[in-house]
């Protein structure tokens, strides 16, 4: 560790923690709304705090700070540390500012600005595979904004205003000769949206460039990242469409099953996966889905199972992919099948990783377990005709299929075969697992004490429904 | 259509088919002199034609023998110098054609037109 | 402002381009300076009859009763004559350094300026027979341009570029002759001059003739069946290329489009008939297929060419909505789209001045060594792409907002192909960014040392265009407020 | 009766007896007189057109001493000393410009000969304007062919003689029908005089007697000068004829004698039978036709040459059919058109002709498209005047070509039925037309590469070299500029002719 590396990781530290700090400050001072400049003639670039907005700030806020002490010790196997930083802290800037967005069109410019930052972070080791996925990425994403920015042209003729309003600006009298391209409009939107929370159709860019990017780098894509486009969705459905124009229609439907195809196509994939990192690329497609199924049935309880579920699985997906980070940073193997007996010099990455696992996989005390609940409570309460039962019935099954894919790398990695060769250095307590431990037990404690955070969230539900 | 009168002025008639022998003969003929002989016809056929304009059955031709007797004695003269000036113009055509066609003939040794375009194509002069 | 300033405007670069290879020219910038000189007035000269328009007409030359030469600077041609005025000083200066390579300047320049009297004799065109006139003579004009390298496919190109040019002319010609007939008047009036009665109602022929006179004029704006000379007039120098291919002749058929839309046939008659749908499919069509040809091209030049295809026929998909909005987006897209290519143009020909490199898989690692250059080319194609926050975003917003308000399915199906193309648009031009500025792991920068940034005289002008770019795009109420003006004296 | 009335016969007999006498002349004189005579013809038709303009309407001159339906007479107004003073202005260029190609390629005996051909060649144009009689028309007409034939066969090469041959052959059709649809009018008519003729078929027309012999007297007459004007189906003899024969006599041809035949049918149509009798008789949609096959498939074939002056011969069957597609139109404002066409079409041909043998020279002699490259740099001058011809074939505005195509389409304009049709025959054309004449000019102007030009032994030629043929350039460009720029007086002076031409 030469003298400058250390100057820049003081001073990265440094920065991470005022912009983190200014943005909870903000965020928690109440009702505060700032307007930059006029992209349009009516149209502000427009910054509004509101409850939603307080949620996904700290969560971002928290998750980037911690995986940014992860990267410090990381990023030595990488190398190129400042380019990585100095993208790092750019991404969290636009994340901050795309979850303050008051209105749908600063949404989508931070939404593109997002896709174009956080872009160098994926191909940041330079090989050929890595620019062929970050090109995927860039382009799959770019379809996602552009199939979004139909949309977006669609709704600003038929609402009142294009800043989000709880429950709607539609204007009735303006849609009331053509639902139907309006539905097409939202329909595109969700396509559009969902692209970047890897919803069906446009998925398979996440399960090529997460693996690919460095383990800090892909734990923020898969936690924090993609739900910057369950953010957009939240907000075009339930701040701007408004949830009673949709309910019951053709899109509400088309939306569930692609959520439902997602869940399951994802865990099945994830479970046939050996490299370790693609195998959680996968299970991210399905447990994002999760969360969007949770806000397909447009019923309060699934909302806030969605949320929960958001927060939960940020910090989970974390873990997962720091450990993978640990692992391959100590040992520099790749694949599920070569962590046989792994337990025994990292037992406390391994643990860390069993809670979080666990968590995911929805075992009672953990945090999983209390979002699926409610989604599953939301799912039975819509009326949404057979997905009623279905849905529920797709979510435990994957849930199987998510203890099929993740425990093993437990199982294997504390109680390995006679045989194997075991290395004896015994893991010391460093920066890296001592954020894993922090963020482990963050999962555990809200699966205990969820109930603030559920207090909040209804509260956030306050006009939506 | 009748074709009572065709036969009422067979003259016209007959000058009509000559004329289109002459103009085929002109048109079709390989042999060059052959064109000439056809182009002849054509224009007597068409002298022909305006002498006829000018006949008047029962009459005299307009040559002054006795002193000039009234008017009606004779027939309508001015056809016939139409023919005479239309003789002159095709006296004058045959010359220089058949100067042409000799002219051809010396560098040639040939009166066939295709012929000698073929040849003057593969010269490229 | 009395109106024979125009003619001042019009004529003065074609006289002094017509002096140039005569004058007594001690040494090269003495010239270049002379040329400078001419084109600064000439644009000061613009913006000044821009900011205060003279009311009255002035003609210059009559050639019969109802044929004569005339200026008259309205709203709409002062958008086009700023475009102009803006982008020929500054292309002429980048110009002085890229052609120092290249042989026989004073030839070069000489059409370079008359090209710019003959554009600007475009936009102050009064009546549709002064915009043919000078439609020709810009074909004639810019032919010695692009035939300037005088290697066999310059020759080549030049010979499509001329029929493609005058059979689209000699088609317009058939409109022209329409409204000089059956029109009330010549000249140009918003709202169109054509009266039915005189042509005993027959509106199917009057429709028929107004397509083919857009075919004619749209040749320049390449719309699809006649876009091949676009790309292959790409063997032009690039200050050609740039100012003339991007910027100059095919708005000039794009403007030329737009005037015998909304001034000599009008809106009313053409608006829902079925010339509107067939040229609208023809344009949607264009716009896909030149963003799909752009994607194949190797060569940058040609690439960009393509691209300019399918932008221009947003700007004729504009033109065709037929509705305020629709034209506020022609115009704006007009403008923006100007700024955008001739900085794109600008970056590769710098490359190729600099390195000789024409084709996109040997331009590896050249971000790092030209930052400057390939910073530039990166924010144009971003703009290109219609990020907000820059100016490529405000004209798809209007064409867009047309678009949707036309409320007919082949406008939603025109958005859609629109919205297709930009993705297609970040794919061609990011390609050539990520491959700049990220190559791949084990490449060695020794292969590339001679490669550095050109000097002042090239970056200045990519600079201001940069500049321009970002104040429209962030501050965009000066040209929405020009355009609504030129719009409300429209309709 | 002013003295100026008895010019236009005057200009007849001097031209014809300018024939004969410089056969007895030697080279120089026989040139002085040529000379002389035009200058003197243009002069005195000058002098006519104004008299005329100054009264206002048209005189009828007659000769021998015998009154109306006998004797002979000349019809005199606007339109035909225009014609008469614009062919002499075209003949005196054409003349001059081909001075050069005379003395290399005519032998020193025959040089007198030629300056016949063309006395005789302008008496016969002179006569055919002004002639009220029709069967003088014909023997003019003959006279005319004959004088051209010998004006093809002058440069004694196996190919212009063959050209002559052919060219004779047609004519002779031509003529021979041309005869038959005369005699056919005398045998309905009884007359031989225009202005009668006209009044009696107009008491045929009334009575709706003999409708097949008039219409098949119309035909014939009107396919008889097709053929004899190379209108597209008989137009095979045109290319040789013109393509192979020395300069002068190549722009004379292409623009004055097939205009002469035209004006003649022009007159059979106003003046002999009347335009509302021909318009129903549908001949003119016959003449359309031919007209627009004529403008594409001149083109066509001019696309597929490689010399340059067969060539531009093609382009005259095109312009012909332009002609011929304004008479099929069948409005007054399509015969403005084809006359206006008529001038505009001498001056340019003329003017290509030239310049095309100023390049030419710059290259070598040779007529092949390979060896012209870069000869507009070599030959400045015609390099120059071959651009002014073809961008005014192409219709540049500013240019007389453009003007002319203006006036077609306006005339297409007045005729339902025929406008698309003829405006997109005149856009195809347009383009075809670009196809062929800017090659070439893209051709000549790039430069050969260095060591092919000496290996091959071009030399620059410069403007004081051939003095007499840049002289002529220069005249045909400024008339062309002329023609193009200023055509509104020009148009009125047709239309007021045409309402005195009936």
């Amino acid at each position: 560790m030469d003298r400058k590396l250390q100057k820049l990781h003081l001073f990265v530290l440094i920065t991470l923690l005022a912009l983190a700090l200014a943005a909870l400050y903000i965020v928690w001072s109440g009702e505060g709304s700032l307007t930059l400049f006029y992209l349009m003639d009516n149209i502000p670039v427009y910054f509004h705090v509101d409850a939603l907005a307080r949620v996904f700030v700290t969560l971002t806020s928290i998750i980037w700070v911690l995986v940014g002490i992860y990267a410090f010790v990381y990023m030595e196997h990488e190398g190129k540390e400042g380019r990585f930083f100095g993208f790092y802290i750019l991404v969290y800037l636009v994340l901050i500012a795309l979850e303050l967005a008051g209105n749908l069109v600063t949404l989508y410019f931070f939404y593109e600005l997002m896709t174009l930052t956080s872009m160098p972070l994926v191909l940041h080791n330079g090989s050929r595979e890595a620019i062929m996925a970050a090109l995927k990425y860039l382009f799959y994403s770019m379809c996602g904004a552009y199939c979004a920015l139909f949309g977006i042209y669609f709704l600003y003729k038929y609402c009142d205003t294009l800043t989000f309003r709880a429950g709607g600006t539609l204007n009735m009298t303006l849609v009331s000769g053509n639902e139907a391209i309006l539905l097409i409009a939202v329909f595109m939107m969700l396509i559009g949206f969902g692209a970047k929370a890897g919803m069906f159709p446009l998925h398979s860019w996440l399960t090529a460039a997460h693996p690919i990017s460095p383990a800090p780098a892909s734990a923020v894509l898969s936690s924090i990242i993609v739900k910057g486009g369950v953010l957009a969705i939240i907000r075009s459905v339930y701040y701007i469409v408004g949830v009673d124009f949709i309910r019951g229609s053709w899109v509400q439907n088309a939306w569930i099953v692609l959520t439902l195809l997602t869940v399951f196509m994802g865990s099945m994939l994830a479970y046939r996966e050996k490299v370790f990192k693609k195998r959680l690329a996968y299970s991210t497609v399905s447990q994002v889905s999760y969360i969007l199924f949770g806000l397909s049935m447009l019923t309060p309880e699934a909302f806030v199972g969605s949320i929960l579920h958001v927060v939960f699985h940020a910090c989970i997906k974390s873990v997962l992919f720091l450990t993978a980070g640990s692992f391959i940073f100590h040992t520099g193997k790749t694949r599920v099948d070569e962590y046989a007996g792994i337990g025994k010099h990292m037992s406390l990455t391994l643990w860390c990783y069993t809670f979080a696992s666990l968590a995911l996989i929805g075992i009672p005390p953990m945090s999983g377990f209390i979002s699926k609940w409610y989604l599953a409570q939301g799912a039975l309460q819509s009326q949404t005709g057979v997905f009623r039962f279905l849905g529920p019935a797709v979510l435990l099954v994957s849930a199987l299929l998510t203890a099929g894919y993740l425990l093993p790398v437990t199982m294997k990695g504390f109680l390995p075969g006679k045989d194997t060769v075991v290395e004896e250095k015994k893991e010391r307590l460093d920066k890296m697992n001592a954020v894993l431990l922090i963020l482990a037990a963050f999962t555990v404690l809200m699966g205990v004490w969820p109930n603030p955070l559920i207090k909040y969230i209804v509260e956030i539900m306050g006009g939506l429904f | 259509m009748d074709f009572g009168n065709i036969f009422v002025n067979y003259e016209e008639a007959v000058s009509m088919i000559l004329f289109g022998i002459g103009f085929s003969n002109l048109l079709m003929q390989k042999n060059l002199i052959k064109k000439i002989v056809g182009m002849n016809i054509m224009d007597t056929s068409m002298y022909l034609f305006l002498a006829l304009k000018g006949y008047i059955s029962g009459r005299k031709a307009p040559i002054v023998v006795d002193g000039v007797q009234s008017v009606e004695a004779y027939i309508n003269p001015i056809p016939s110098g139409l023919v005479l000036t239309g003789i002159v113009v095709s006296v004058s055509v045959t010359a220089l054609m058949l100067a042409l066609t000799i002219r051809l003939y010396n560098r040639y040794h040939t009166l066939d037109l295709d012929e000698i375009s073929t040849r003057l194509k593969k010269e490229g002069l | 402002m009395n109106s024979y300033i125009m003619v001042i405007a019009v004529l003065l670069p074609i006289l002094g381009g017509v002096l140039i290879p005569f004058l007594p020219f001690g040494k090269r910038n003495i010239m270049a300076a002379y040329i400078e000189i001419i084109v600064l007035i000439t644009s000061v000269l613009t913006f000044m009859l821009i900011f205060n328009r003279p009311a009255d007409a002035f003609v210059l030359f009559r050639f019969t009763g109802q044929l004569s030469i005339s200026f008259r600077l309205d709203a709409t041609g002062s958008v086009f004559a700023t475009i102009l005025a803006f982008m020929w000083p500054l292309a002429t200066l980048y110009s002085f350094e890229y052609m120092k390579h290249e042989g026989h300047e004073k030839i070069f320049f000489m059409f370079y300026t008359i090209t710019f009297g003959v554009t600007l004799g475009i936009a102050m065109a009064e009546d549709i027979v002064t915009l043919y006139f000078f439609y020709e003579m810009l074909t004639l004009v810019t032919v010695p341009l692009v035939l300037h390298t005088l290697s066999r496919e310059a020759v080549l190109a030049t010979r499509t570029y001329l029929y493609y040019s005058i059979g689209g002319a000699a088609f317009a010609f058939i409109g022209m002759i329409f409204v000089l007939m059956y029109g009330n008047t010549s000249n140009f009036i918003p709202g169109g001059v054509m009266d039915l009665s005189k042509m005993g109602g027959n509106i199917n022929l009057l429709l028929l003739v107004y397509v083919i006179c857009f075919c004619g004029f749209s040749v320049k704006a390449a719309m699809c069946p006649f876009s091949d000379w676009l790309p292959q007039a790409g063997v032009a120098p690039t200050p050609v290329t740039a100012l003339l291919h991007a910027v100059a002749v095919v708005k000039a058929g794009a403007f030329a489009t737009l005037r015998i839309t909304y001034f000599s046939f009008g809106t009313e008659l053409l608006r829902g008939t079925w010339a509107q749908y067939l040229l609208m499919a023809l344009v949607i069509f264009t716009i896909v297929y030149g963003c799909s040809r752009a994607l194949k091209e190797t060569h940058l030049k040609r690439r960009l060419a393509w691209s300019t295809v399918s932008n221009l026929s947003y700007i004729l998909f504009g033109v065709l909505l037929m509705s305020p909005i629709g034209l506020a987006g022609a115009l704006t897209h007009m403008l923006s789209h100007a700024l955008m290519k001739i900085c794109a143009f600008f970056c590769a020909g710098a490359v190729i001045y600099k390195t000789g490199r024409n084709y996109i898989h040997q331009l590896d690692g050249f971000g790092k060594k030209m930052p400057w250059v390939f910073g530039i080319y990166t924010v144009s194609a971003m703009a290109l792409m219609g990020v907000p926050g820059l100016c490529g975003f405000v004209s798809k917003w209007y064409l867009a907002k047309g678009a949707v308000e036309s409320l007919n399915p082949l406008g939603y199906i025109g958005l859609a192909a629109i919205l297709v193309s930009a993705l297609l648009t970040a794919i061609y031009m990011l390609t050539v960014t990520v491959r700049a500025f990220f190559p791949e792991k084990g490449f060695d920068f020794e292969k590339i040392s001679d490669v550095e940034d050109p000097n002042w005289v090239m970056l200045l002008p990519l600079t201001i265009f940069v500049i321009a770019m970002f104040i429209i795009g962030l501050h965009p109420q000066i040209m929405v407020d020009a355009v609504a003006g030129v719009v409300a004296s429209v309709f | 009766m002013a003295f100026v009335q008895n010019f236009p016969f005057i200009s007849i007999l001097l031209s014809l007896f300018a024939g004969p006498i410089s056969s007895v002349l030697d080279k120089k004189w026989a040139k002085r007189l040529n000379l002389f005579v035009i200058v003197a013809i243009g002069i005195m038709s000058t002098a006519v057109l104004i008299f005329v303009l100054g009264s206002g309407q048209e005189y009828v001159y007659t000769m021998g001493h015998f009154p109306a339906p006998w004797g002979n007479e000349i019809r005199v107004g606007i339109l035909e000393a225009a014609m008469a003073l614009f062919f002499c202005v075209v003949m005196f260029l054409c003349v001059i410009g081909g001075v050069l190609e005379r003395e290399l390629e005519i032998e020193e005996t025959k040089h007198n000969l030629y300056y016949i051909m063309v006395n005789l060649l302008l008496c016969s144009l002179l006569a055919l304007i002004y002639t009220n009689d029709l069967f003088t028309a014909y023997v003019f007409v003959e006279i005319n062919t004959i004088s051209a034939c010998g004006l093809i066969m002058i440069r004694q090469t196996g190919r212009t003689i063959e050209a002559a041959t052919r060219y004779m052959i047609m004519s002779l059709l031509g003529s021979g029908l041309l005869l038959l649809g005369i005699c056919f009018l005398y045998s309905l008519t009884g007359h031989l005089l225009m202005s009668n003729i006209k009044g009696q078929v107009a008491l045929i027309q009334a009575a709706g007697a003999y409708q097949v012999p008039l219409l098949t007297a119309i035909c014939l007459m009107s396919v008889g000068l097709a053929i004899k004007s190379a209108l597209y189906p008989f137009h095979t003899w045109l290319p040789d004829a013109y393509g192979y024969s020395t300069l002068s006599s190549a722009a004379i041809l292409s623009s004055l004698v097939s205009k002469g035949y035209i004006f003649l049918l022009v007159k059979i149509f106003y003046r002999v039978i009347g335009f509302d009798i021909i318009k129903e008789s549908k001949v003119i949609n016959v003449l359309f036709v031919f007209g627009i096959a004529g403008m594409i498939m001149g083109s066509v074939s001019a696309i597929r040459e490689s010399d340059i002056q067969r060539m531009i011969a093609y382009s005259s069957v095109a312009q012909i059919g332009y002609i011929y597609m304004g008479f099929g139109l069948g409005t007054t404002a399509g015969i403005i058109a084809s006359i206006y066409h008529i001038l505009s079409h001498a001056a340019t041909k003329s003017l290509l002709f030239i310049a095309s043998s100023g390049i030419t020279d710059a290259s070598g002699k040779s007529n092949d498209f390979f060896d012209l490259t870069g000869s507009g740099y070599r030959n400045r001058l015609a390099g120059a005047a071959f651009t002014v011809g073809s961008l005014s074939m192409v219709g540049i505005p500013m240019f007389s070509g453009f003007i002319s195509k203006l006036l077609f389409a306006q005339a297409a304009l007045e005729n339902r039925h025929k406008i698309l049709i003829a405006l997109l025959a005149l856009a195809i054309s347009t383009v075809l037309n670009t196809v062929y004449f800017l090659k070439t000019v893209i051709r000549i102007y790039t430069p050969e590469k260095r060591e092919v030009v000496i290996d091959k032994g071009f030399q620059d030629v410069a403007i004081w070299e051939q003095s007499s043929k840049s002289i002529a350039m220069i005249c045909l460009i400024a008339l062309n500029l002329f023609l193009g720029l200023c055509s509104e007086p020009l148009v009125a002076l047709i239309e007021r002719g045409l309402e005195m031409f009936a």
